[in-house]
C-alpha cells in the first residue's frame, strides 16, 4: 500500500463511522451543530495521530500480556492533554462536548488502531494512517452535524464554539438568504424541524445518512452484477454459435 | 438519606435519562451485540455487573488517592486503568473456575474496555455526586450505575427483540440492516422522550 | 509561567507509577496462575482479526467471533466490519492449512 | 519472574511518564483556565449592568475569598442597605459588584444552576442597587440550542426594569420551550426572594 493510498482510505473505502460503525457514540451525541462535530473531529485527529505514534515507536518494547493497559494508558494521556488545552482556549467547546472528551478514551476507533495497525507498522506509515483515519472521522462528523444543523435551524452557523478568525458569531448560509429575496420577513427557525437537534433525532439522521450511502452501493453492486449476467448471456450466445458451426462442419464434411 | 433518594435515582437513571437513548453512551455495542436476544441480555448482565463494581471503585480511589493528594486532574486515566485491569482479572477469574458462568458472563467482558457507558458513569459521578455529596455520595453513586444498568439492559434486550423481527421482514435493499435499525432506536428514543417530566 | 515544583510533579508521577507496576505485576502473575488450557488456533485466529473489539459482528468481541470461527458457528467472515480481504485470506489459509487437535479442518467462507 | 518484573516495570516507566507529561501540562493550562474563567465572569457582569469596557470592577462572593481574585483597598461605603453574607443563599451564588474607581456598589447579582429535562441551565440574576431587575442572562446550557437561542431573544428581555419583588414580578406563560424557561424562571423567583431576604436585614 502507498502513503497516499494509506492516507486517502479513511475517507470513503475505510470510513470509521460510515463504513466500520466504529465511534458512534460522539456521532450521534454531539453532532447537533456543524461545529461541535468539527471541534470533536479535531480533538479525535491529535489524540489518534499521536497515539499512533507512541505506540508504533514502542511496539516492541510493550510485552503482550500487559498490550491493552498499556495503550490505554498512552490513549488516555493524550486524551486527558487534549482536554485541559480544549478548557484553556476554547471553553465553550470544553462544555458543549462535555463528558465525551474524557470519553475518546474509549472510542473503539482509536484502540482498534492501536491494535491493528499501529503495533503492527513502522511509526512514519502508523502516523499517516492515524492523521487520515482522524481526518475521515472528521468528515463523517461533519457531514452529520451539517445535516443535522440546517434540518434543525435552516442554517449553518459558525463561531460560537469555535472562536476563530471571527469575533461574532457569523451565518455562513441560511434559507432565510433565499427566501427573503422573495418575502421580506420570513424566520426559517420558526419552521423548521426541532427534533433533528434532540436524541430520536440523532438516530433517525444518522439512519438517513447511512441508508442513503448503503442505498448506492446497493444499486451499483446490482448495476455489476447485470453486467455480469449480460457478459454470460453474451458468451453463451458465442458459444452457441460456436457449437452450431462445428455442427454444420461436421454435417458437411458427412 | 432516605430510600426514596435511591429509588427516585434508580428511576431516574434507568427511564428517564436513560443511557442510549437520552445521553448516548454504549452505542457501539447496543448496535453490535444486539442481533440476538440472547446475546443482548448476556451484554446486558456484563455492563451491569462491572458498572456497580467500578462505582465502588473509582469511588474509593477518587476520594481516598486523588482527592487527598490534589490530584484530581488525571481522573480519567486512573479511572480507566482500573476498570480495564478489573476486567481483565474478573474474566480470568471465570474461566479459570465456572465455564458456564464464563459462557453466559465472562465472553462479554473485553467489550466493556471499549463500551463508554461504564466511564461515562464514572465521570458523570465525579461532576453530579461527588462534588454535591462528598462521603455519603458513594451510595447514590452506586445506585445511579444500577439504574445506568438497568436501563442499558433494558433498552438493548427491548432492541434486539425488534431486530430479531426485522430480520424476517422485508426491507428495502438500502434501509437493510443498520440504518432501519437506527430509525427504530430513534422511535424508541421518541418514545422515551414521553417519560421526561415525570420526576 | 511554568512553576513546576518537584513535590507537585511526584505526586501524579507516583501515583500513576505504582498503579502501572501493581497492576501490571497483578495482571502478570493472574495470567500465570489462571492460565486455562483452549484450542490454539483460537489464539491465532483472534490474532489475525483486525482486534476493534467493536461488536459489530454481533458476537461479543473478536474473542468470541475467534472462538465462533474455530468451533465452526460462524458462516461469513465478513461479519467483521473493519476486517478486509486480506485479513480474511490469512484466516482461511490458516484454518485450512491446521487441523484442530481431533484432526478435523474448519472451512469457513468469506 | 524476570519477565513479570519486565512487564511491570514497563507499565510503571509508562504511566510514570504520562504522569509526568500530564502534570506539566496542567501547570501550564491551569492559570490559562482561572484567567479565562475570571474574565468570563468580569464579561457577565459587564453585560448585565452595561458597564463600558473602560471601568474597571470589582466582585465579592459569598464562596471563595475575594482577597485571592481581586484585592479591594479602601472602605466600602457605610450606607449600603445589604450586608455581604457568610454563607450563600440556599442554591445560589450572591456576588456584590463595586465599581474599583470609588468602591461604590453598583449592584448583586445571582448565580443558580437548575437541572432539568434536557439538561442544565446556569443563570444569572442582576440586580440594580435602586432593587429593580438589571439582566437576566443564560451563562451556562447544555438544553437545546434553538431553544435557549429563542428564549435569550425574545424572553429574557421583559425581565429587565421590573422591580424585584415576589408579588409584582411577571412571567410570560406561553412559551415553547417549557422546561427551559422554567428553569429560567426558578432561579428568578430564587434570586429575588434571596434578595429580598438580604436587604430586609
Amino acid at each position: 500500500m502507498s502513503k497516499k493510498e494509506n492516507f486517502l482510505k479513511g475517507f470513503f473505502k475505510e470510513n470509521p463511522i460510515f463504513v466500520f460503525l466504529l465511534g458512534m457514540c460522539p456521532a450521534l451525541a454531539v453532532t447537533a451543530v456543524f461545529e461541535t462535530a468539527l471541534g470533536m473531529g479535531l480533538l479525535v485527529i491529535f489524540v489518534l495521530t499521536m497515539s499512533n505514534i507512541v505506540v508504533s515507536m514502542l511496539r516492541n518494547v510493550i510485552p503482550n500480556d500487559v498490550r491493552t493497559p498499556a495503550y490505554i494508558v498512552i490513549i488516555a494521556t493524550f486524551v486527558t492533554i487534549v482536554g485541559m488545552v480544549s478548557k484553556a482556549f476554547t471553553y465553550d467547546l470544553y462544555l458543549a462536548l462535555g463528558v465525551f472528551i474524557p470519553l475518546i478514551v474509549v472510542n473503539c476507533l482509536i484502540l482498534g488502531r492501536a491494535e491493528s495497525f499501529a503495533s503492527k507498522n513502522k511509526v512514519l506509515d502508523s502516523a499517516i494512517d492515524g492523521f487520515g483515519m482522524g481526518l475521515g472521522f472528521t468528515f463523517a462528523l461533519v457531514v452529520i452535524g451539517v445535516f443535522r444543523e440546517f434540518l434543525s435551524t435552516g442554517g449553518i452557523i459558525w463561531g460560537e464554539f469555535l472562536p476563530f478568525f471571527v469575533d461574532q458569531p457569523v451565518t455562513l448560509f441560511s434559507l432565510d438568504m433565499i427566501i427573503n429575496l422573495f418575502n421580506s420577513d420570513f424566520v426559517i427557525a420558526d419552521y423548521a424541524l426541532n427534533m433533528f437537534s434532540l436524541a430520536p433525532g440523532a438516530f433517525i439522521a444518522l439512519g438517513i445518512i447511512l441508508a442513503l450511502i448503503q442505498g448506492k452501493s446497493a444499486r451499483r453492486i446490482k448495476k455489476e452484477i447485470e453486467i455480469q449476467k449480460q457478459r454470460i448471456v453474451e458468451l453463451k450466445k458465442v458459444a452457441l454459435a460456436k457449437k452450431a458451426a462445428a455442427a454444420k462442419l461436421v454435417k458437411e464434411a458427412a | 438519606m432516605t430510600w426514596t433518594v435511591f429509588a427516585v435515582a434508580i428511576f431516574n437513571a434507568m427511564l428517564i435519562n436513560n443511557v442510549i437513548l437520552k445521553q448516548f453512551l454504549g452505542i457501539c455495542p447496543f448496535l453490535g451485540v444486539s442481533k440476538k436476544s440472547s446475546s443482548a441480555v448476556g451484554m446486558g448482565a456484563a455492563v451491569t455487573f462491572v458498572m456497580v463494581i467500578a462505582s465502588f471503585v473509582t469511588y474509593a480511589i477518587y476520594s481516598y488517592v486523588l482527592v487527598p493528594y490534589g490530584i484530581e486532574y488525571i481522573s480519567t486515566i486512573a479511572f480507566i486503568l482500573v476498570i480495564a485491569s478489573l476486567v481483565q482479572l474478573v474474566e480470568m477469574i471465570l474461566k479459570k473456575f465456572s465455564k458456564p458462568l464464563y459462557k453466559s458472563l465472562g465472553i462479554y467482558l473485553p467489550l466493556i474496555t471499549t463500551n463508554c457507558a461504564i466511564l461515562g458513569v464514572a465521570e458523570g459521578n465525579i461532576s453530579n455526586i461527588y462534588t454535591n455529596y462528598g462521603s455519603s455520595g458513594m451510595w447514590l453513586a452506586v445506585f445511579t450505575a444500577l439504574g445506568t444498568a438497568l436501563g442499558f439492559t433494558l433498552i438493548i434486550f427491548a432492541f434486539s427483540s425488534v431486530r430479531e423481527k426485522l430480520e424476517s421482514s422485508n426491507v428495502p435493499d438500502a434501509w437493510k440492516g443498520v440504518p432501519i435499525s437506527l430509525v427504530v432506536a430513534g422511535i424508541m428514543s421518541i418514545a422515551f422522550l414521553g417519560l421526561q417530566g415525570i420526576l | 509561567m511554568l512553576t513546576i515544583t518537584l513535590e507537585a510533579l511526584i505526586v501524579p508521577l507516583f501515583v500513576l507509577g505504582g498503579m502501572g507496576l501493581l497492576l501490571g505485576l497483578g495482571l502478570a502473575y493472574a495470567a500465570d496462575v489462571l492460565k486455562v488450557e483452549i484450542d490454539a488456533r483460537i489464539e491465532k485466529v483472534i490474532e489475525l482479526l483486525p482486534g476493534f473489539n467493536c461488536g459489530a459482528c454481533g458476537y461479543p468481541g473478536c474473542a468470541g467471533f475467534g472462538e465462533g470461527i474455530v468451533e465452526g458457528e460462524v458462516e461469513q467472515l465478513s461479519l467483521c466490519k473493519p476486517g478486509k480481504d486480506s485479513d480474511y485470506n490469512a484466516i482461511m489459509e490458516y484454518l485450512k492449512s491446521t487441523p484442530g487437535p481431533d484432526g478435523k479442518i474448519v472451512e469457513v467462507k468469506k | 519472574m524476570l519477565s513479570k518484573l519486565k512487564t511491570a516495570l514497563v507499565l510503571l516507566l509508562i504511566g510514570a511518564v504520562s504522569g509526568g507529561l500530564i502534570y506539566i501540562v496542567n501547570d501550564i493550562t491551569a492559570p490559562i483556565i482561572f484567567e479565562n474563567e475570571l474574565q468570563r465572569k468580569i464579561g457577565f457582569y459587564s453585560e448585565i449592568f452595561e458597564i463600558p469596557e473602560d471601568q474597571e470592577i470589582i466582585y465579592k462572593d459569598c464562596t471563595t475569598d475575594p482577597n485571592d481574585l481581586v484585592p479591594i483597598d479602601g472602605q466600602l461605603e457605610e450606607d449600603v442597605t445589604f450586608e455581604v453574607r457568610d454563607s450563600c443563599p440556599e442554591g445560589l451564588t450572591e456576588t456584590f459588584i463595586y465599581d474599583k474607581a470609588d468602591n461604590s456598589l453598583i449592584g448583586v447579582v445571582y448565580f443558580g444552576n437548575e437541572k432539568n429535562s434536557y439538561g442544565e441551565v446556569g443563570v444569572l440574576v442582576g440586580i440594580n442597587i435602586d432593587g429593580t431587575i438589571a439582566n437576566v442572562v443564560i451563562s451556562s446550557s447544555t438544553n437545546t440550542v434553538n431553544f435557549v437561542k429563542k428564549i435569550e431573544k425574545e424572553f429574557l428581555s421583559p425581565f429587565m426594569g421590573q422591580l424585584a419583588d415576589p408579588q409584582l414580578i411577571e412571567f410570560d406563560s406561553a412559551t415553547g420551550a417549557t422546561y427551559t424557561y422554567g428553569s429560567v424562571t426558578d432561579i428568578v423567583n430564587d434570586a429575588i426572594a434571596a434578595y429580598n431576604e438580604g436587604s430586609d436585614e
